[in-house]
């Protein structure tokens, strides 16, 4: 069975209705029972929407209804059918997708109760929730046309020419090696590393060696095994060396190549062997 | 100092730089003795402009001051200069950027209440990061969250010597124009697909009551918020 | 392809690709349909040579291609510019060095995927350009990206005969309570002028000690308040 899962278009131009999926050609407005769509296309498709309120604009827009006439009724039935589907896949609700909910059968039911002489000043129930439709699609639209001006990188390309040959070379920035670390326990701490990340455990000196070794292989293609290791080094010199070896095969970046038992080994960036 | 040379190094400097100059940095660039005076320097700048017309790039006044840049004509050769493609930004970054942009100083919890949705703290970093957005102070109120606004290399980057270059804000359409007499739905099918026993209460029948109060011209254009600013930046 | 057109895209090319180009570089600017011959090519640049007579620029060619220089008579003003403060580098560029340097043999993938932003292109190319970082291999892995570590100027810039003189993630975590007077929020500020680590410099140089730490250190949150590891090493 396929299935295709329409999102909001892009551009928001298409204001037809749209069925919620398509199956073998079929519109459908729920989907049956019986019916499995992988929670994954649905997700794309909420992912598409930028939260509650983008979602009842599509709703609306799709049908093309003025936000200021909103028959709260149909939405509030639209709306919940959306909840209903993604509670239908386990997915995870957004707590700002129930408030909505929460507020849109608040406001229906507030019109559903009788009106004894309705009052002139009397607050429409729908203002405040078209206030809020309303001003997040203006800054939809202010976002749309942010993205749409000329910006560096894509159609403005400031430019420079070399500077003139200087008595002094310009000065570059300085680093305190303090900087340096606290931008490193800045990252660590956002990253959660501390706790989690079990290559923080290697000691730094294999993580060097690592680059020695690729340093070494840039410069030929194939390399000794038994050359990569340093007697002066000493015992710990050798292990570093060993474990950044091992540590590197997993990773993938080198291959080691023997033709026969008991033949010399040699170590290679990998996928250079092949070639 | 003769135009000629004033030029000249005003012209060398810009293109030395590889970021805009305001004009105090410009002028920075004279000892006191010969310094010449900013009307100078601003005639220079114009002529600078002038001379650039017919050549592949062009002078332009940005938020942080002036720089010469590729002109959009031959923009499309020269992109091609660098194989990865500009970066994209998402919705959510570009309506926090916006909301940033035209309601600053605004906090965290302001942008959420317009979007309906938390503001991921990433689209905070990499706003700050690239230096588009940073705090400009802290509202006085308990937990004195920060206040965001847009930087001189937002402007830069989106081409802009000020904010008044922005497109306009739509504007709110006038909630008045909502006719009590319509506002009642048509009885819909229920929520979340049950019947809805309570809506047979209500006096309106007609299925299609919300299709008449949609088709009710409420529709406004949208009026211009703020006054656009009618000269073009460029000097030229 | 009319000659000023040509002209145009040249000129715009040089000045925004911000390195010398080669004639074949701008060869690959255009479609293959429209692309001018090298004949062409040459006689727009002898052409756009001539024109920046009098200008503080000129065309010059030197041994990877084609590049345009800021005049060395307005040297003296220009080179003001450079007076001012130094630049500074943005916290961005040092998260990325510093996790280069922590985690190296490392993928730009992977210190995007650790910093939760991208990288930007230009900070490796400054970090690549000061030679403290440069490509040491590529993972073996579709796309076959470039692996990045440090250098050996690296360690020398920051005075450190081998990355195990770097201070352990325990060590890190301390820096606060080394530092007092270091205003965290603002690395730069607070910085005075010495190395990290030196002040609180221990005499131990157990090699191993500060590995064995950071294994058991591992697993504490990061907000505990450890006592500082006797065997740290010492900075020098």
């Amino acid at each position: 069975m396929s299935i295709e899962i329409h999102g909001p278009h892009p551009g928001g131009a298409s204001q037809e209705e749209m069925p919620f999926a398509i199956v073998r050609g079929e519109p459908l407005s729920t989907p049956p029972k019986d019916l499995y769509i992988p929670p994954d296309a649905l997700e794309v498709f909420l992912e598409a929407f930028e939260g509650p309120l983008d979602l009842l604009l599509y709703l609306i827009k799709r049908q093309n209804l003025d936000i200021l006439d909103i028959p709260i009724a149909e939405i509030t039935r639209q709306y919940m059918s959306y909840i209903e589907l993604m509670k239908d896949l386990r997915l995870e609700l957004a707590a700002e997708y129930l408030v909505m909910a929460a507020m849109l059968a608040e406001i229906k039911s507030r019109m559903l109760l009788p009106r004894p002489g309705a009052t002139e000043d009397e607050e429409d129930p729908r203002a405040e929730l078209i206030r809020r439709l309303q001003e997040y699609e203006r800054f939809k639209k202010a976002a749309e046309d942010i993205d749409a001006l000329p910006r560096v990188e894509r159609e403005i390309f400031p430019v420079s020419a070399e500077p003139p040959p200087m008595e002094r070379a310009p000065r570059l920035p300085d680093v305190e090696l303090k900087e340096l670390l606290l931008a490193f326990r800045e990252v660590l701490s956002r990253a959660d590393m501390f706790t989690h990340h079990h290559i923080q455990r290697e000691p730094l000196s294999v993580r060097e060696r690592m680059s020695r070794v690729l340093e070494a292989l840039n410069a030929a293609p194939f390399v000794e095994f038994h050359k990569l290791f340093t007697v002066e080094e000493g015992r710990r010199g050798v292990v570093v060396t060993f474990l950044a070896i091992l540590e590197m095969l997993k990773g993938h970046l080198i291959d080691l190549v023997q033709r026969e038992p008991y033949a010399p080994i040699y170590l290679s960036l990998a996928g250079k062997a092949q070639e | 100092m003769d135009t000629e040379l004033l030029k000249k190094i005003i012209e060398g400097a810009l293109l030395a730089a590889n970021r805009p100059l305001s004009l105090e940095q410009l002028e920075k660039l004279f000892e006191e003795g010969e310094r010449p005076d900013r009307g100078a320097i601003r005639d220079a700048l114009k002529q600078l402009g002038e001379d650039c017309e017919g050549r592949g790039y062009e002078l332009k006044e940005v938020g942080s001051g002036f720089r010469f840049q590729v002109r959009e004509t031959v923009a499309p050769w020269v992109s091609r200069l660098w194989e990865e493609k500009p970066p994209r930004y998402t919705r959510a970054l570009l309506e926090t950027l916006a909301l940033i942009a035209y309601r600053q100083p605004i906090t965290r919890a302001e942008i959420e209440e317009i979007r309906g949705v938390a503001v991921s703290t990433q689209i905070v970093k990499t706003l700050t990061e690239r230096e588009w957005v940073r705090v400009v102070g802290h509202r006085d109120v308990p937990g004195r969250p920060a206040l965001f606004g847009t930087t001189r290399q937002f402007l830069d980057y989106f081409n802009l010597k000020t904010l008044d270059e922005l497109p306009t804000l739509a504007e709110l359409r006038d909630l008045d124009k909502l006719h009590p007499e319509l506002d009642l739905d048509g009885p819909g099918e229920g929520v979340g697909g049950k019947p809805a026993v309570e809506e047979e209460a209500v006096e309106s029948t007609a299925p299609d009551a919300g299709e008449v109060a949609m088709q009710a011209d409420d529709v406004q254009p949208p009026e211009e918020e703020l006054p656009r600013n009618a000269e073009g930046h460029t000097l030229q």
